[in-house]
């Protein structure tokens, strides 16, 4: 056990600090949008000359070139959030499509694609979730029929998030229908103004359009904008899948969270007396930081392993699952510490916090059914990391 | 013996339903929230038609004169139906208001209206249900209101309020008095309608006819049964559709219903829900017929069943999986109301507080 | 809604109460025990005379012949109860045995047996779940071979809980082991004195003996001794298992242990503090008092229904699976209320109404295993009471 | 940055596992719960053969030295394997008190035997740490002791004891001493040993050497953790246990871990239970590391823990069927243990209000 850094890091995280004190007044002011501003594309282009993100990306793919370092990553991370400054450009196409091209792309599409896309010049959506095919993505049916050299694509998407403002797609699309169900899946890549492909948003229960459905009728795609091979789709979207599974259930995320809620509780009174002198909300938040503490411990764990290149098991496995659901439990804590106030919603007068506990209390629970809901979750923790027994296959009826 | 539903209340229940799903379907209730409505008029009047608003009002004032357990079904049905349209406040604070602090004068010019759905009533005790949040509460002196009061149900283009003063007062005051400010509350439930109100020396009918404390005790209690009995109705309608869902989605070559973990959610969704039809029905019959509990049982009524709403929203959710999560399917509609009953005049937690403070439990 | 019983059981009221202060002097004062003493005995004999046990099985069987009167059988219960007073022989001869030879018997059985055990000279145990055979009661392996006459009887039963005691066995064996395995089974009646039984005692995680394992070996009974014939035993054990579900889960019982907590909660000091004065404890309190009143309710609710011959559906089905976990809660809020106190065990000083809250914390527990786990009724409720799909048939691997 | 255990502690564990297996099986626990032994003599060798008696005692005084980490490593193992042995009194609480308020003549005179394994020490701390009851307590005056103590830890055959008194001191009792009345309390878990002990005048050495307030506080941090490891290990081998015999018990004609209501309670366990593994390391890492987040950190450690705990232990049983409710399997005796863990030293509602003291959520 030792939780500090030692000094090679102290001195990186001082480099950092450097860099923030130089030019943090050129980062922008407001981020998370879909597509990046002119300013966001510009902070982008100065952290990745600074190693400061897309630091582990290969020079000739327009990355930083350094070897992977963990810890690195993991002070640059701690640094811009304690400055409060965006750490570049944050979209599918850096997190999930670039590692997955790295990994199974030829060197063309590497070189097409990498360092654009890193420099915010295309916007990537993700293709994958189909109306009838959501647990069991799988049976996906969106059809990509040979023509020649290219493919016609037909079929829906769905949960698309950010389709409305983006360039390309990777998408996932049956090309071998005869195939078993994971062995007819393609990955394909293919622009979103190509003629056929409509976007509809998709509001959600929050009552925003978080997310999109996308539609093609007869979408022409070159078959040279396969990724990996035909077939092979379903090994390119797990490898894929991985980096997305990693980010859900973040710890840092609950340990912000409950900081508000603690806030919030010191602040909030009612008939007369504050919200952290009511013996139950009380006992529920400290129950609460009892969860956030251990999953924030879990996560130093997890980046031991991960340091020393060990596979921690089951401990990632029940990640996604404990950390959704303590953040969907933070929220309804503070909804119920607010009492009727906590129902207000939109543009309400004496709305808090501008609605986000309902919003997140709503948008959690998606993230508990969504990218693999509680059940599934379960299934493989007890399956993969409990090595208990698959469903048996069911008797054709 | 006999504890369970008369003939009449079934059938009250079943030409509710009826008319409900007639009336109130999903697209319009879709349709009233997307226009930031109050309520919708077509619901209003056609649960007019059936007597609904004046379910509580005795019949020499032109009512129904039903019990609670009546309007408790009505709530049950409403909640069902998600059904845009004013209840709790008019339908049953007001009239209890009227009839156990009212004066004669003052029943007979308002319940008659409000029996026949003419005139539409907003009630205000949110602060002596729920707490004081903001400052709120109102002072009364000398036939005039001050101050401002907080979650005023049934607020929407309401003709008349009935407010709860700080000093345990209940007055009536029109909707168009002048010094009265009148302010919308948006909440998660698009489906009712609550506001503010803020009170600059506004002139006030005082309630004169009977014991003012006893009627806001009622007035209350009734509230919280009803409240409970639209989470039940919400929460039976999402099981079904669960199970509905559940029946037809098919993923991995079967449909997920036949998955243990999908049957077992929806068993102990059923299972947590049933009881608390129970609990409702005990607690609306007391109001009638065994005053002396109603206090007690409303409290409990309204903590368990909203604490099992939660869990009936959050789980027949899941089974939906994404369609769940979607506005396309509507389900959210439940989900929300199910929250805003939740919340209103008294959390799950100060509900089980007051029901220890009546039992002797907690010390002085 | 009428929750008054009406004049005409009022008057039956008082008769009851009439019987218990002209007679409630000759009642035993310890009972419960598995052999009914003599005293229990008499004492069954003068309720079976004036109708307030066994109150409406035919004269020509011992009992009192009256007609079915579900409101007279509750205020008979409620009248014994309050005045502390034993309602007669509690056993599973009488509760299950007796009814079921009333439905499916022959003339024959019905003379020889009925009256007997209802008399209290004939006790019974019941022979139904093996170790192989729990949740799957219908795989059962106990073989009864055909030998002229009779059957040789091989195998074992388990949870037999008055084996000891008991003169004879009601019990489920395999006649036609070729036969699907619900169609197989058969239901014999033979002493527990035949040669070839053994009965051992079944030590459970309370550390008392309630149960008992029993083992046939070679047992000769003549066929005879079956009842409803061949192969119907499943039908026959299903029609006495009706009888027992409706006993677990009673919510009378969970409302005197609510009463007892309450009492207890008052009494304990802590630190010099009442534990009601505890906000957290006592929120668990009032929590629990909701549900207990709720299955309150609620089994009036089911009592209506019979006295209407409705079918209460759902609402049945769930008393067993919420009436076992609300007992257990109320033990494990005791316990804990209790602090170090609760842990404290069999002839502990400092121990608390002799260690009932710890019992009755394990005992529940088997209680929410027994009679089909809380597993199997999710299932009845979710396939019976909702309609959703059986699970499917498992393909032969 | 290293968040996890060194090749020594891995190698301490399975040493550790591998003694215990071959020493404490479950035949040797059922026969020293049956004959209601305070210990098992065997095991208790076998471990101080280890070094376990001194694991943190200092090397100066024959000990190993070692951190709190490894203490807890070791109550995991205890717990795995139901180890009927003392432990947290005896082997972390005692010896924390000598080093921490000891005078150095009596750390010289009792840490090598407590070392060495050759005496026992019993705790008193219960009041201190999970509040009065039956009106425990004891009074020092003059070197005299007089009052009872409650659930006092290790107190089976334990030679010495050490006694914490109401007004903040330590002090050190012989086993024997005149005056001092010993009471066995039986509690659900057989493997470990409690009493009462009852003084009247009873000749006592005070601790002298040190801030007797600060060592109380570490003594009980350190036990709480340590009872947190323990509900670690047994819930731990109870998810095992659990695994197995769903993989091996047939109904239905399947294995009853491929039903999805099973796989399902055993996933639930493992991942509630599994991150207080991280809680824990970090909380007994901090009492060598960050003194100054223990008390938060072992309040923490212990109500997750031993929360989660009653759920494994119930959950579990409950996938064993009624095999899990019979003694014959032997489960129970991780169940009572968990169950004794919770409430010994403070229940989790006692720490978490502890822990919002620390942090000052509790108006004073």
């Amino acid at each position: 056990m030792d939780l500090a850094y030692g000094p090679e890091y102290e001195a990186f995280r001082e480099e950092v600090r450097g860099f923030i004190s130089t030019h943090g007044d050129k980062a922008p002011q407001r981020f998370g949008v879909a597509r990046p501003s002119d300013e966001l594309i510009a902070w982008q282009k100065l952290l990745i000359e600074h190693g400061l993100t897309a630091r582990t990306i290969p020079k000739q793919y327009g990355g930083y070139g350094a070897e992977p370092d963990i810890l690195k990553s993991r002070i640059i991370a701690e640094e811009f959030t304690k400055a409060g400054l965006p750490s570049g450009i944050a979209n599918q196409g850096i997190s999930m499509f670039v590692p997955t091209l790295l990994e199974l792309g030829t060197e063309a599409q590497k070189q097409e694609w990498i360092s654009r896309t890193l420099h915010g010049e295309v916007i990537w959506c993700q293709g994958y979730s189909e109306p009838g095919s959501g647990s069991d993505l799988a049976s996906l049916q969106t059809k990509a029929t040979e023509d020649g050299d290219d493919f016609i694509i037909n079929g829906q998407k769905i949960w698309t998030s950010t389709a409305a403002s983006a360039d390309w797609i990777f998408c996932l699309v049956r090309t071998e229908p005869d195939k078993p169900k994971h062995a007819g899946i393609s990955y394909l890549i293919f622009s979103m103004k190509t003629p056929g492909i409509e976007v509809r948003p998709l509001k959600t229960m929050t009552g925003h359009a978080e997310f999109n459905e996308v539609f093609f009728t007869d979408v022409r795609v070159p078959k040279s904008q396969i990724v990996a091979g035909r077939g092979q789709g379903w090994f390119v979207a797990n490898a894929t899948l991985k980096h997305e599974r990693g980010m859900l259930g973040d710890p840092n995320q609950a340990g912000t969270r409950l900081k508000q809620i603690i806030d919030l509780m010191h602040e909030e009174m009612l008939d007369g007396e504050r919200l952290i002198d009511n013996p139950l909300f009380r006992d529920r938040l400290t129950q609460l930081q009892s969860r956030v503490l251990a999953m924030q411990f879990h996560g130093l764990r997890l980046l031991t392993a991960s340091l020393k290149g060990e596979d921690p098991g089951i401990a990632r496995l029940i990640v996604k699952l404990q950390g959704c659901e303590i953040n969907h439990q933070l929220a309804a804590l503070a909804i119920d510490a607010l009492g009727e106030i906590g129902v207000l919603y939109g543009d309400s007068p004496h709305l808090r916090a501008h609605g986000s506990w309902q919003h997140r209390y709503m948008f959690d629970l998606g993230l508990i059914i969504g990218g693999g809901t509680a059940q599934i979750q379960k299934n493989i923790i007890a399956e993969r990391g409990l090595g208990m027994p698959r469903e048996p296959k069911v008797a054709k009826a | 013996m006999e504890f369970g539903l008369s003939e009449d209340q079934r059938m009250l229940q079943d030409s509710l339903g009826k008319l409900l799903e007639k009336c109130a379907p999903l697209d319009h209730v879709r349709e009233i929230a997307d226009q930031s409505k109050a309520y919708s008029a077509t619901v209003w009047q056609a649960l007019g038609e059936l007597g609904v608003a004046g379910i509580l009002v005795p019949e020499e004032h032109g009512g129904m004169g039903q019990t609670l357990l009546d309007a408790a079904l009505i709530a049950e049905a409403l909640g069902h139906h998600v059904a845009p349209s004013p209840f709790v406040a008019s339908c049953v604070m007001a009239p209890i208001a009227l009839v156990e602090a009212g004066s004669p004068s003052q029943q007979a010019k308002y319940l008659p209206p409000l029996a026949a759905g003419e005139i539409i009533a907003g009630v205000a005790l949110s602060e002596a249900a729920s707490g004081v949040r903001d400052k709120a509460g109102v002072t009364a002196s000398n036939g005039r209101l001050n101050g401002k009061a907080l979650f005023v149900i049934d607020y929407g283009d309401a003709d008349i309020f009935i407010i709860g003063d700080t000093g345990g007062g209940l007055h009536l005051v029109a909707g168009d008095a002048p010094g009265l400010t009148k302010i919308a509350l948006t909440s998660i439930d698009a489906t009712r309608s609550l506001g503010e109100l803020q009170f600059e020396n506004v002139e006030a009918e005082t309630l004169t006819g009977g014991d003012a404390a006893k009627a806001r005790r009622r007035m209350i209690d009734a509230a919280r049964i009803m409240l409970a009995a639209d989470t039940l109705g919400a929460g039976s309608r999402m099981i079904a559709k669960a199970v509905d869902y559940a029946g037809e989605r098919k993923q991995f070559g079967r449909v997920i219903g036949s998955f243990q973990a999908v049957k077992h959610m929806c068993a102990e969704m059923a299972s947590e829900l049933e009881p608390c039809r129970s609990l409702i029905w005990y607690a609306a019959h007391s109001h009638d017929a065994m005053p002396e509990e109603t206090s007690l049982m409303a409290a409990h009524a309204k903590s368990l069943t909203t604490d099992v709403g939660r869990f009936v929203a959050r789980t027949a959710t899941e089974v939906h999986g994404g369609m769940g999560f979607t506005d396309l399917l509507g389900l959210h509609f439940w989900f929300k109301r199910i929250g805003l009953n939740r919340q209103l005049l008294g959390s799950p937690e100060r509900l089980r507080q007051e029901a220890a403070q009546m039992q002797g439990w907690v010390a002085a």
